[in-house]
């Protein structure tokens, strides 16, 4: 199926293609929102991590906490953000890394009305920028 | 006869929960947001439901990647707060209404609406965050009932609008023909326009915003209708999450009076958006 | 692009894989009833299917009281058979297909359809025991990658007919809307006429069974206008599994030829029925 | 909701009612189709029983094996017959059982086609047998 949505900037859709794609990503995810497993993944990352059969590259995205890079794997936010509570990441904070800024830089752009409309409609704004 | 009197439309975001729960609602940064719940808190009391219908989604927290429903009501007797990975928020369990949960089930089923039932099942921010906004600071107890409704907003697609404002006509539809004489109020919850994730994370579109709280009190239909495009474009991936305000939208009259209107931008990442109707 | 040429109506009968599974389908008792799958695997030959979409009933086995979807959609690599309660059935691992699951998932959703998407699930005899019957004795694994559609039918309401028929249709659209030129064969399951429980148990209803064949084949909509009461008073309280019937037959043709009949009592405790629709 | 399906004889339609007032005994029910559920109750029934929380009737209908009363104390036939699976009772078996003829006497009544459907539509076909 055609996707128009791939035209929106800067954003992933999970769509069953991605679902599909990070499935396992997402399940380990998933898991560290009870805190006997926060435990375990504290104790052992690597053991814990191989309970859930992910790629190398989702495997090194989770090391890496490379959080666009989970999201491109097929990650989804709310089960990634479960991978940033666990590490004492506040969801602000995360959405900040996401885009590259400062988390007070963040947190001002928000305080200002957050990040305009205007230009970021779609991915040809993006490249005329 | 059971009967529906109002509806919210309310926003549930994480932060809004945390900022409660850890006592800072009088910041200056929280005590905008907040100010707008006063009317609200005092309208709960003048006009106090018997049962509150809960429009919600699960943000990966008591649904996992293993089983995804588009729709699925909780007619279970309780449901415990979730660990979303911070520890259960310090808010009461919430006690359903079992026998007036399965009636809206059976009923909807057979009027075509493909639901799931759930007998367990535990409830995140989606769902206590509204209540927690709208009754304010509660001890042992919540002070109704509630039936929990859980929408797919995370994986891609979300119900249509059309299908979310039709599924409100049957539970409208179910709750009038439900014997005992209660009060039931419908929340829909979710939203306004967030993006939470990658390089456009942190979007808000306040003319959207505006533009729907327009449409779902004067003309619903027209609300119902924009597509998944326009909210994930215009609204950000998360603002889908709006959808659910017209389960309960279509579970209202079709003239509705906004007696409260409420918009503030930021809650954490997000903006924040309330409206109270009442049928007319 | 993907297309459907044909559907199989087919009883599922524990007992059945059991006789085949212990290796006494020749007896005396069971010959009737695989006698009339001779033809039917000889057609299963000459008429391969890429992919067969099934749609099944779980029997309080993978799906407890705790979750109970309307309809489940499986989009998982693979099924396990289930344990219900003397070990799974010794048959291979039913291979899912992930891609064209995701796209019928994706496609109904947006038709309005309010699927249960499964990325996990255990299949129980529901699901092989017409795959066993329909293929006969096979080795390592099934011929064909299989998409599992799990219908509520154990608590009362099930969908109604109509649903069930048009999400047939909604089903069709979908993998005729499929890029890959695949061979989608459908299986109805369940029925016919039997009631398992209670005083009123081992009901069989042989003329209901033969309208309700006639219907499927010459007048598919009246046959999805049978009501739920007239199938539990008809046909047995388990005899409403027929409504999968008509998600088989609302993805195929308005027009079908009836190429294959077989109908036989008993089989423990049921009729076992079977039809196989070629479309026209 | 009036229930018209009460009118049909011997039979109980499993409804959203019925399912509530069962829940926990479909429960104690499905737990026996994993061998080893099987075996913990096996070892020690009322322990077991025990870790579900039924009501005292249903725990004794359970006791007593009574099929048709756990049926109208909300139990579902497809939950009650992995208790019977735990007895080693066959499906054709537990019928039998649930109808109160000899396990012989049902077989050759399905054998020679089944009940009849005439005569048994409805309770007051029953009432004027
Ligand atoms: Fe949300
Ligand atoms: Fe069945």
């Amino acid at each position: 199926m055609a996707k128009e949505y791939e035209d929106i900037p800067g954003t992933f859709v999970f769509d069953a293609d991605r679902s599909r794609e990070g499935y396992h990503l997402n399940m380990f995810c998933i898991s560290l929102r009870l805190a006997e497993n926060r435990e375990a993944f504290k104790a052992d990352p690597e053991a814990y991590m191989a309970l859930y059969p992910m790629t190398d590259a989702q495997r090194q995205a989770v090391r890496d906490r490379a959080w666009n890079g989970m999201l491109e794997l097929g990650g989804n936010i709310y089960y990634t953000a479960k991978l940033a509570a666990n590490d004492g990441i506040t969801f602000q904070e995360l959405a900040a890394k996401m885009t590259g800024m400062a988390s007070e830089e963040y947190r001002d752009m928000m305080v200002k009305g957050g990040r305009s409309i205007e230009g970021n409609r779609s991915k040809i704004e993006w490249e005329n920028k | 006869m059971a009967y529906v009197k109002a509806g919210v439309g309310c926003s549930h975001v994480p932060a809004i929960g945390v900022a409660m729960d850890t006592g800072i609602t009088e910041q200056p940064y929280w005590q905008p947001v907040f100010k707008g719940f006063e009317k609200s808190r005092q309208w709960m009391k003048d006009n106090k439901p018997d049962v509150i219908f809960l429009v919600y989604n699960d943000h990966c927290t008591a649904f996992s990647a293993e089983v995804i429903p588009t729709f699925a009501l909780g007619c279970a007797a309780e449901f415990q707060p979730a660990d979303e990975g911070w520890g259960p928020r310090p808010v009461p369990v919430v006690k359903g209404h079992q026998k007036l949960a399965s009636h809206i089930a059976q009923s909807v089923i057979l009027d075509e609406f493909d639901l799931t039932i759930m007998n367990k099942m535990e409830v995140d921010h989606g769902l206590t965050v509204p209540l927690s906004v709208m009754f304010g600071d509660v001890e042992d107890e919540w002070p109704c009932p509630v039936i929990p409704l859980a929408v797919n907003v995370v994986q891609y697609p979300a119900p249509t609008g059309n299908r979310c404002y039709q599924l409100g006509k049957a539970v409208r539809r179910a709750i009038d023909s439900y014997e005992e004489d209660i009060n039931v109020m419908v929340f829909g919850t979710g939203g306004m326009s967030h993006q939470l994730q990658a390089q456009r994370a942190g979007l808000i579109n306040p003319e959207f915003d505006k533009r729907f709280l327009d449409l779902l009190t004067e003309d619903p239909v027209a609300g119902s209708q924009i597509t998944h495009l326009e909210y994930m474009r215009e609204a950000g991936s998360e603002g889908i999450e709006l959808v659910m305000w017209h389960v309960m939208r279509g579970a209202l009259n079709e003239k509705v009076e906004e007696v409260h209107r409420h918009y503030h931008v930021p809650a954490s990442n997000t903006a924040v958006g309330h409206v109270i109707l009442e049928n007319r």
